[in-house]
């Protein structure tokens, strides 16, 4: 019944609408709070950056008229606004704007993700004139650039509200309902070329067999969050096309150093040697994704092809070995993790890996609240989570590496003065090429000391139906589907 | 009857009141708390997490807050939602008639065959068509909604795509009735079928009570017509118990939505209130639990009402006290 | 009142079964137009299943079985279930037992009375005939539910449903008063009485107290363990009783309580009369030898009389 | 019955953890339900997940007996007076949440962490059989009082009030053992429910977590993989669910009809 | 000879509910007195019957004499204790009931040894186990049941054997006085005379004083010494029940024997309907008591005088008697009326005669 279905797709997109099906919609829409893909999926057409990556991944002005002014002891940004900019409502962008979204992201109220990045190191913004503002910083901050590379700009009115999303970009929010559906339109005071589409409908399918039978049957042109286990199926559909990229897609994985049994180096060595890394592979990924060693994966800065410290499957005579020579006693530990499937069946194979040489892993699954609960207060033995931050660090994951630095908020009590020094350098660089050496550091010590070891590095995967050009794989490897971008093919 | 009513919507309201007052409350001294929601660094942060509770007015006294809220809900205010900080009552009145809608059909599309079956059944009593009742009544009883829900959704929706919920959310009946009512159709059945199985076993049950009774035998006696027989002594009768069963059956049915919706990806009522208890947006969540138990008291005084109509003699005061007071026994 | 015409019903070999025990057994008599035939026995004797049986309304699981049960030139054992219907209320009808349950609760008695005497209930006729049997006080209050009435007004309101709806042939009366006190059950059974006079019905009057039946019938039929074991006109039965279990009855009747006289109640129990064969009643009886527990005697006839028992002849 | 055989075997049967397949396979003989698609044996999970969820159900429902059984002779007992009222209004309150909502509720309440009472554990399980079973309450408690004021009626309550036996005694000794069978068969019926409930709310990612299994989770997690033919994940623990709830449901049925029931066979006039 | 009971100006309101009316109008409530002015007093080893219409207030004063219900005034006095508010222990076991209906007087889900041993538990706290089952079986045997019926259910036992179960265990509480609430209606026939026989034996043996309350004439004329007759919540007439049930002198007394269906061994059958009296109007009700003599809207005697004010009870014929009329009376007994007794006994105290109960 291809031809049928052809047909049907055909009749709806006379309307120029593209169907997007989603897993999930964000509550709270603001996308200055949050750069996780459900929110800024919906947004990515809406809102812009001051700057943009270009398709070599380099930081572009887009919404800044040109490069910041950064004075010599690098602690004063000035960035002036492209001019002739309007917001959706008609009001032009100004500077007021951006220091209101700056204001937002250092109050610690707001809620905002963004906090994290810039308390401490962002202290005052001012709008010199109608489009320049001046940030000031209070000590030298490399990863600045990033940020407004990754940064939304809301309007001046909005920055704090959470139901709406207005922004500069090609197309508009016109309506949602919370949890269902997300209605965008071009907008015609649109600054850049104007978009082949006329809208996009983002639509809810919490249930992946839903989404996925609604794409063959032409109901929906493109769907997120494709479950693995269906991958096979969706490839076989001749009416289908799939993009499978790397992506700064990690599996955060953390092991709480300050107490038994992970305290103990061959503990943790028998548990990292004994990991089930191809059967993750295999059985959670669909054969898709790679083994992993260290938490920097093939996508992000930092990568290290040739770090090889583990093999693919378990090595159980090692890890036996390496348990006998064990102090702690302790041959059970917990497992905690958040409710996501994925997860879930990552730990249920790495459970099943572990049982094999006598050590029981207890999966504990919890709500997301609670999950954030344990780890800010280090109630976790080993804690589980998948975690995606292409929108908010770009071809790197900063946060995921965090913990490891004793200083950090959120550090799991492990201490090594070279890390913190790596640490530093990386967030205060501007020189990216040092900045990548110090990550790729970075990454070959928490590997080899068994303190960060991701099982895997999961794919990011897109399905959609030929009847559209395809999504570009260069942008999704910073998580980007920039589906304004696409357009039907007739 | 206006007494009772009077009496009843009282009795109703103090109800209300108690849920109020106890989710309140405890929802405020449960240990989740809404800023378990802020992104793990921030929440870590001990000035954060304190600033973000003041903005929440989690700091105030607990009393105050109470009072607060209980104003509020006068002035038909509901409280904003933890995330995206929508008025409850918003969220709420776009959910609630798909709820509605969603449980007339089901409510209708299940009571209407039960109570066919149930009286089919009992008048055949004994024969096939009791017995064939008999399985279909428990089968339907043991079967978990959810899971017919999702066998459903795949063989029927794989077969049928019209019957899935479309893309573009939800159809509203007042945009597209057909495209509605079609989307409707599967999960009104999958909810209403646990009601219909215990509304044909209550009636099923009662009648053939009923028919043993010796007005009924009087009249069969006389001969009055099989189906005036049924209807005008027999069904009146016996479907007094099963109007009180039916009190209980709203509720299944509104637990029933709550599932259903969420399977089905259905914007109402049910489904905002798992996402919130599920996130622990509690505003909003116990907003949704108040409609919820507003509409399920307001449904079981209507059942009461109906009691009262069909049988005038549970009206208090009706009773004659009449000196022979009869000689049974 | 007996005319000694045509009998209004001929019931020859009744068998009623409920599952696998037998309730009636062998069962047969006849009651003559315009007679009133009594039925009397202990609780349990079958003498409803014996009237539920005559209307073919069995409750579930009750079966019957009869050479014949004449009524009107039919034989209603064999008629059909849509025959039975044209029969029951016009042909045969029921008194009921409790007048308080028999009308349904949750309608009003002015709609029920209507139910079946339709648009005759607005007759002068009708309504002059029931005022005068002392229903004014239901034309008065029609919208009244059953309840708010008391059981001789009840029972009265039956009678008249009963018996005025159709005119009858043939009245069942299965226990009319038993829940109903003396003065109010004097009423009744005089009302009962005229009404049939009126209508010019034959009529099967059940009850377990001997007392009343001897002010009703014409004809008494005496049950025990599921058999009809004696059948006298009332007179006979009363001064000469030819059944050892119908002398025991007489002379256990409260009413027949002679002051200085010891009072004779029949020994054992009734449990386990129903058994297949022999004489019923001789666990209990003084005179029962081994041909009692055997077989069951046949009908003996005695003039209008007819008697079950081995030793008629001795005890009489 | 089978759910009980199921449920037991299930110790037995195998690990429900363990990857015995390297994808998932249709039912064969050695794996009678097939394996999912993590490589885990469906019948093995099935028969855990059984166990759990009987234990939580059967524990929901004994609990709610507990705590109805003697609000319910109480209420009654007290009938129009101010602790019926307030034990009434109460339940009233708590039955104005329609069950799965109550339940819910009541597990927001308590988080999804274990709870530590003390020296107490509260595991989910716990958490489920509080939450089903306070849910339970206020409907056994209705029909305790029901049932109760039912029995206040009968003379044989008056008897004993004039041979001088205390009310006390008469309410817990006499009383109680009539009130009784009436509330066993609807906890009979009710544990059918129970089943029900934590299935659904498993189902919702409310209940037990997997990849600990029960019914619930197991079908809950089992939505998408149907539609790629592998109708055995879905279908057959949904099925031993079904024959479990049928079970259950026939055993009420059944006391219904026997002795244990409303008073069958045993009123004379 | 002293009276075991003795009862004083029994009265019991009962307040009804008005209920509602459609619109809501409260009616205001409703005051039934289902007994009014009961005296009467009864000796150990004797019977007083009380007889009358249905909802006539008998089992009311009833459960007033046992303590189930409070008088809303009046003296209860046994074995010259005056009973009053709230009993004690003690005082409960003066005064036992036997209930009319012997299926739902016993728990159906205790054994019959159960329900026997309460009263032992109850009135004799210090006696042990086996001393229980000693006197238990005592009474058993008394009674005339095997030891084997102490294990066995209610629904086992049939009613006769039942009804002496009951009265067994109104006896292990070692009343002075036993109140039978129509302890043979729901019996049959033949089980009916061995009750009664019983307990007759028991009252002589025991030296009981039995309060019998009954529809039963025939049960109540072979039972009884003292007869009361009670009419809508009054007693109308009282005396020796000889006289009472043989020689009625009120006209509702008369109504009601002549209602009471016989047919003596040897008696000639009527034809039907010969000796049905005339239906004797209808039963009023309870809320609504005519005025005057309750009775006049149905007596065929009934002048001016009957509807002002309430008879007292007044000696008349020899024994008293309710009436305004009584002097104009046809006292010649009906003729079907079975009446041979001996000399009326006159000695017992019957309370109410003499005394003026209320002047008005
Ligand atoms: N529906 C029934 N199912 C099974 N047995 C029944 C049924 N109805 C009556 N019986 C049995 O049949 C026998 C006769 O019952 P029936 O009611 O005809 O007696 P009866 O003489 O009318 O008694 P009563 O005086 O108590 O009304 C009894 O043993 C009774 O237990
Ligand atoms: N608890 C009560 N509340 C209100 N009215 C009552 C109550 N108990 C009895 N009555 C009324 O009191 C009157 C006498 O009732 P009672 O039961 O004493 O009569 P009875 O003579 O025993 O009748 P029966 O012969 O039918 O047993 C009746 O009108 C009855 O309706
Ligand atoms: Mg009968
Ligand atoms: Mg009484």
């Amino acid at each position: 019944s291809t031809p049928d279905i052809s047909a049907r797709v055909a009749e709806r997109h006379k309307d120029g609408i593209l169907q997007v099906g989603i897993d999930t919609a964000p509550s709270n829409i603001n996308p200055l709070d949050s750069g996780a893909e459900r929110t800024r999926w919906i947004s990515e057409a809406v809102v812009e950056t001051l700057y943009a990556y270009d398709k070599d991944h380099r930081s572009v002005p887009l919404l800044a008229a040109g490069e910041p002014e950064i004075s010599a002891d690098g602690l004063t940004w000035t960035i002036r606004l492209r001019d002739g900019i309007t917001w959706h409502n008609g009001d032009p962008l100004t500077a007021e704007d951006v220091v209101a979204t700056l204001k937002h992201m250092v109050n610690l109220s707001s809620g905002s993700e963004w906090v994290t990045y810039m308390i401490g190191y962002l202290q005052s913004f001012t709008a010199l004139d109608r489009l320049t503002v001046r940030i000031g910083l209070a000590r030298p901050y490399g990863l600045l650039r990033s940020h407004l590379t990754n940064m939304p700009i809301g309007h001046h009115d909005h920055v704090d509200r959470k139901d709406a999303m207005l922004g500069t970009g090609p197309f508009k929010l016109d309506r949602y309902v919370p949890g269902q559906s997300f209605t965008l339109s071009a907008y015609a005071g649109y600054h850049g070329p104007k978009p082949a589409l006329s809208g996009i409908q983002y639509t809810v399918f919490a249930d992946g067999a839903t989404r996925l039978v609604s794409l063959k049957q032409g109901k929906i042109d493109l769907v997120t969050a494709v479950p693995y286990e269906h991958l096979a199926s969706i490839q076989a559909n001749k009416d289908l096309r799939v993009t499978i990229a790397e992506a700064p897609l990690d599996i955060l994985c953390y092991v709480n150093f300050g107490q038994e049994p992970f305290n103990d180096e061959n503990f943790r060595r028998a548990v990292a040697v004994a990991t089930d890394r191809a059967g993750v592979v295999s059985r959670v990924f669909g054969n898709q994704g790679k083994p992993g060693q260290g938490p920097i994966g093939p996508a992000e800065l930092g990568y290290d092809p040739e770090l090889k410290v583990y093999s693919p499957a378990p090595d159980l005579e090692l890890a036996k070995r390496y348990l006998a020579k064990a102090a702690t006693k302790q041959r059970s530990f917990t497992i905690t993790i958040g409710t996501s499937g994925t997860v879930r069946n990552i730990a249920t194979v790495l459970a099943a890996g572990w049982a094999q040489i006598g050590i029981t892993a207890n999966i504990e699954q919890v709500s997301g609240g609670e999950w954030s609960n344990r780890l800010v207060g280090r109630k976790y033995e080993m804690i589980l989570e998948l975690f995606q931050s292409g929108f908010t660090a770009g071809p790197a994951n900063y946060i995921a590496l965090a913990p490891a630095d004793p200083a950090n908020v959120l550090s799991f009590h492990y201490d090594n003065p070279e890390l913190t020094r790596l640490t530093a350098t990386v967030w205060q660089t501007t020189d990216d090429a040092e900045r990548a050496a110090a990550l790729r550091r970075m990454n070959r010590i928490l590997t080899e000391e068994m303190i960060i070891f991701p099982p895997a590095y999961p794919p990011l995967i897109i399905a959609q139906r030929r009847e559209t050009t395809p999504v570009d794989p260069n942008g999704l490897r910073l998580s980007r589907i920039a589906p304004h971008t696409l357009s039907f093919a007739s | 009857m206006l007494a009772v009513l009077r009496k009843r919507v009282t009795n109703m309201v103090v109800v209300v009141f108690l849920v109020i007052s106890g989710m309140f409350f405890l929802l405020h001294l449960a240990p989740a708390s809404p800023a378990n929601q802020l992104p793990p660094a921030v929440a870590a942060d001990p000035q954060a997490l304190a600033e973000y509770r003041a903005s929440l007015g989690l700091d105030r006294n607990i009393f105050i807050q109470y009072w607060n809220y209980l104003t509020g809900l006068l002035r038909g205010d509901f409280g904003r939602s933890l995330y995206d900080h929508s008025s409850v009552l918003t969220s709420i009145g776009r959910a609630l008639p798909v709820t509605l809608e969603l449980g007339l059909l089901a409510g209708v599309g299940s009571m209407v065959p039960g109570i066919l079956l149930g009286i089919w059944a009992a008048v055949r009593r004994g024969e096939w068509v009791d017995g064939a009742a008999r399985v279909v009544t428990v089968l339907s009883l043991s079967v978990p909604a959810y899971w017919l829900a999702v066998l459903s959704l795949l063989f029927v929706g794989q077969r049928y795509p019209d019957l899935l919920p479309s893309a573009g959310g939800f159809v509203r009946f007042t945009e597209q009735p057909i495209a509605n009512l079609q989307v409707l159709l599967l999960p009104s059945f999958v909810l209403g079928l646990g009601t219909f199985a215990l509304v044909a076993r209550a009636l099923r049950a009662s009648l053939t009570e009923v028919m043993s009774a010796d007005y009924v035998g009087f009249a069969a006696a006389m001969g009055m017509p099989r189906r005036r027989l049924l209807g005008r002594v027999a069904v009146r009768n016996a479907i007094i118990p099963t109007l009180t069963v039916m009190g209980v059956l709203l509720g299944g049915l509104i637990s029933g939505t709550v599932l259903v919706e969420s399977i089905f990806a259905i914007p109402g009522l049910g489904h905002l209130m798992v996402t919130a208890y599920l996130r622990g947006d509690y505003p909003l969540a116990l907003g949704c639990s108040l409609v919820t138990a507003a509409i399920f008291l307001g449904l079981n005084l209507i059942v009461d009402l109906l009691n009262h109509l069909v049988d005038p003699r549970t009206l208090p005061g009706r009773q004659a006290p009449t000196g022979a007071k009869g000689a049974a026994g | 009142m007996s005319t000694g015409t045509e009998p209004a019903l001929r019931v020859a070999d009744l068998h009623v079964r409920y599952g696998g025990s037998t309730a009636v057994r062998d069962v047969s008599f006849h009651i003559d137009g315009g007679e009133v035939f009594g039925l009397v026995g202990e609780s349990g004797s079958g003498k409803s299943s014996v009237c539920a049986a005559l209307m073919r309304l069995l409750p579930p699981g009750g079966s019957l079985r009869a050479t014949a049960i004449e009524f009107g030139g039919r034989d209603l054992s064999r008629a059909s279930e849509r025959d039975m219907r044209a029969i029951r209320g016009k042909g045969i009808a029921l008194v009921p037992q409790k007048p308080m349950t028999s009308l349904s609760p949750t309608t009003p008695v002015g709609r029920q009375l209507r139910w079946y005497l339709g648009e005759r209930l607005d007759s002068a006729q009708t309504q002059q005939m029931l005022i005068s049997i002392g229903l004014r006080a239901v034309l008065d209050r029609p919208g009244d539910l059953p309840s708010r009435f008391s059981g001789g007004q009840l029972q009265r309101l039956l009678i008249a449903i009963a018996a005025l709806t159709h005119r009858p042939a043939l009245l069942l009366a299965d226990e009319p008063t038993t829940t109903l006190d003396a003065t109010v059950q004097a009423q009744v059974l005089r009302l009962l009485l005229a009404v049939r006079a009126e209508v010019g019905s034959a009529m099967l009057y059940v009850t377990h107290d001997l007392a009343v039946i001897a002010q009703v019938a014409d004809r008494i039929g005496v049950m025990y363990g599921g058999r009809l074991v004696e059948v006298a006109p009332v007179a006979e039965l009363f001064a000469a009783p030819r059944h050892p279990y119908t002398r025991a009855l007489i002379a256990a009747m409260p009413s027949a309580w002679i002051e200085g006289r010891p009072l004779r109640p029949i020994p054992g129990s009734a449990a386990g009369a129903n058994r297949t064969d022999g004489c019923p009643f001789a666990p209990r009886c003084p005179h029962a030898d081994t041909i009692c527990q055997e077989t069951m005697p046949t009908a003996v006839m005695a003039g209008a009389a007819m008697v079950r028992c081995h030793h008629a002849e001795v005890t009489v | 019955m089978v759910f009980l055989l199921i449920a037991t075997a299930g110790q037995f049967v195998g690990d429900p953890y363990r990857l015995v397949t390297m994808g998932p396979e249709a039912p064969s003989w050695q794996h009678w339900f097939g394996t999912d698609n993590l490589g885990r044996d469906v019948f093995a999970r099935t028969a855990s997940g059984a166990g759990t969820s009987l234990l939580i159900s059967v524990g929901a429902i004994l609990l709610g007996l507990i705590l109805a059984f003697p609000l319910g002779l109480l209420a009654g007992y007290h009938q129009g007076r101010r602790v019926d009222g307030a034990i009434m209004r109460t339940l009233e309150g708590v039955q104005a949440l329609p069950m799965l909502v109550f339940v819910m509720f009541m597990l927001s309440l308590m988080s999804t962490t274990p709870v530590h009472l003390g020296p107490v554990t509260l595991g989910m399980e716990a958490k489920l059989i509080l939450g089903i079973g306070l849910g339970f309450v206020p409907f056994f408690a209705r029909v305790a009082r029901a049932a109760t004021l039912v029995e206040m009626q009968e003379d044989y309550v008056a008897g004993l009030r004039v041979v001088g036996v205390r009310p006390r005694t008469i309410l817990l000794s006499e009383i109680s053992v009539n009130v009784l069978p009436p509330v066993l068969v609807q906890a009979c019926l009710a544990t059918a429910i129970a089943i029900f409930a934590e299935g659904g709310l498993s189902f919702l990612g409310l209940g037990v977590a997997p990849p600990k299994p029960t019914l619930g989770n197991i079908i809950g997690q089992s939505g998408s993989q149907i539609i790629e033919g592998m109708w055995w994940y879905a279908a057959l623990p949904g099925l031993v669910m079904v024959v479990g709830i049928l079970g259950f449901n026939l055993l009420g049925d059944a006391l219904t009809e026997s002795a244990l029931g409303p008073r069958v066979g045993e009123e004379r006039e | 000879m002293n009276a075991m009971l003795e009862v004083a100006g029994l009265r019991k309101q009962f307040l009804l509910d008005g209920g509602s009316s459609w619109w809501g109008h409260r009616r205001p409530p409703v005051t039934v007195t289902a007994v009014d002015e009961v005296s009467f007093s009864v000796d150990s080893g004797t019977v007083l019957t009380v007889v009358g219409e249905s909802g006539c207030g008998k089992t009311t004063v009833a459960r007033m004499l046992v303590g189930l219900e409070q008088p809303s005034s009046g003296v209860i006095r046994v074995d010259g204790i005056t009973l009053s508010g709230r009993r004690t222990t003690a005082q409960t076991g003066l005064i036992q009931m036997v209930s009319q209906n012997p299926w739902s007087a016993l728990n159906r889900r205790r054994s019959i040894g159960h329900a026997l041993e309460q009263p032992l538990l109850v009135h004799r706290p210090g006696a042990t186990k086996a001393e229980r089952a000693r006197r238990i079986g005592e009474m058993l045997d008394r009674i005339g049941l095997a030891h084997s019926y102490l294990g066995k259910w209610p629904r086992q036992v049939s009613g006769g054997e039942l009804a002496r179960v009951v009265l067994a265990r109104a006896l292990l509480a070692e009343p002075k006085v036993i109140v039978l609430d129509e302890p043979t209606a729901s019996l049959d026939a033949s089980v009916k005379a061995t009750v009664v026989s019983l307990l007759l034996d028991l009252r002589t043996e025991l030296g009981l004083a039995l309060v019998l309350i009954t529809h039963e004439i025939p049960v109540a004329r072979w039972m009884a010494d003292q007869a009361a007759v009670m009419y809508l919540g009054r007693f109308v007439e009282t005396g020796p029940a000889r006289e009472v049930l043989h020689r009625p002198t009120h006209p509702y007394t008369r109504l009601l024997l002549d209602s009471v269906p016989h047919a003596a061994a040897g008696e000639p059958g009527g034809g039907p309907g010969r000796r049905i009296p005339e239906p004797g109007g209808e039963v009023p009700s309870a809320v609504a008591v005519p005025s005057g003599c309750a009775y006049h809207p149905r007596c065929p005697h009934r002048a001016d005088t009957c509807t002002a004010s309430i008879p007292p009870l007044i000696v008349h014929n020899g024994h008293p008697v309710a009436c305004h009329r009584t002097a104009h009376l046809d006292l010649t007994p009906r003729r079907d009326r079975v009446a041979q007794h001996s000399e009326p006994d006159s000695g017992t105290a019957v309370a109410g005669a003499g005394q003026d109960p209320r002047g008005d």
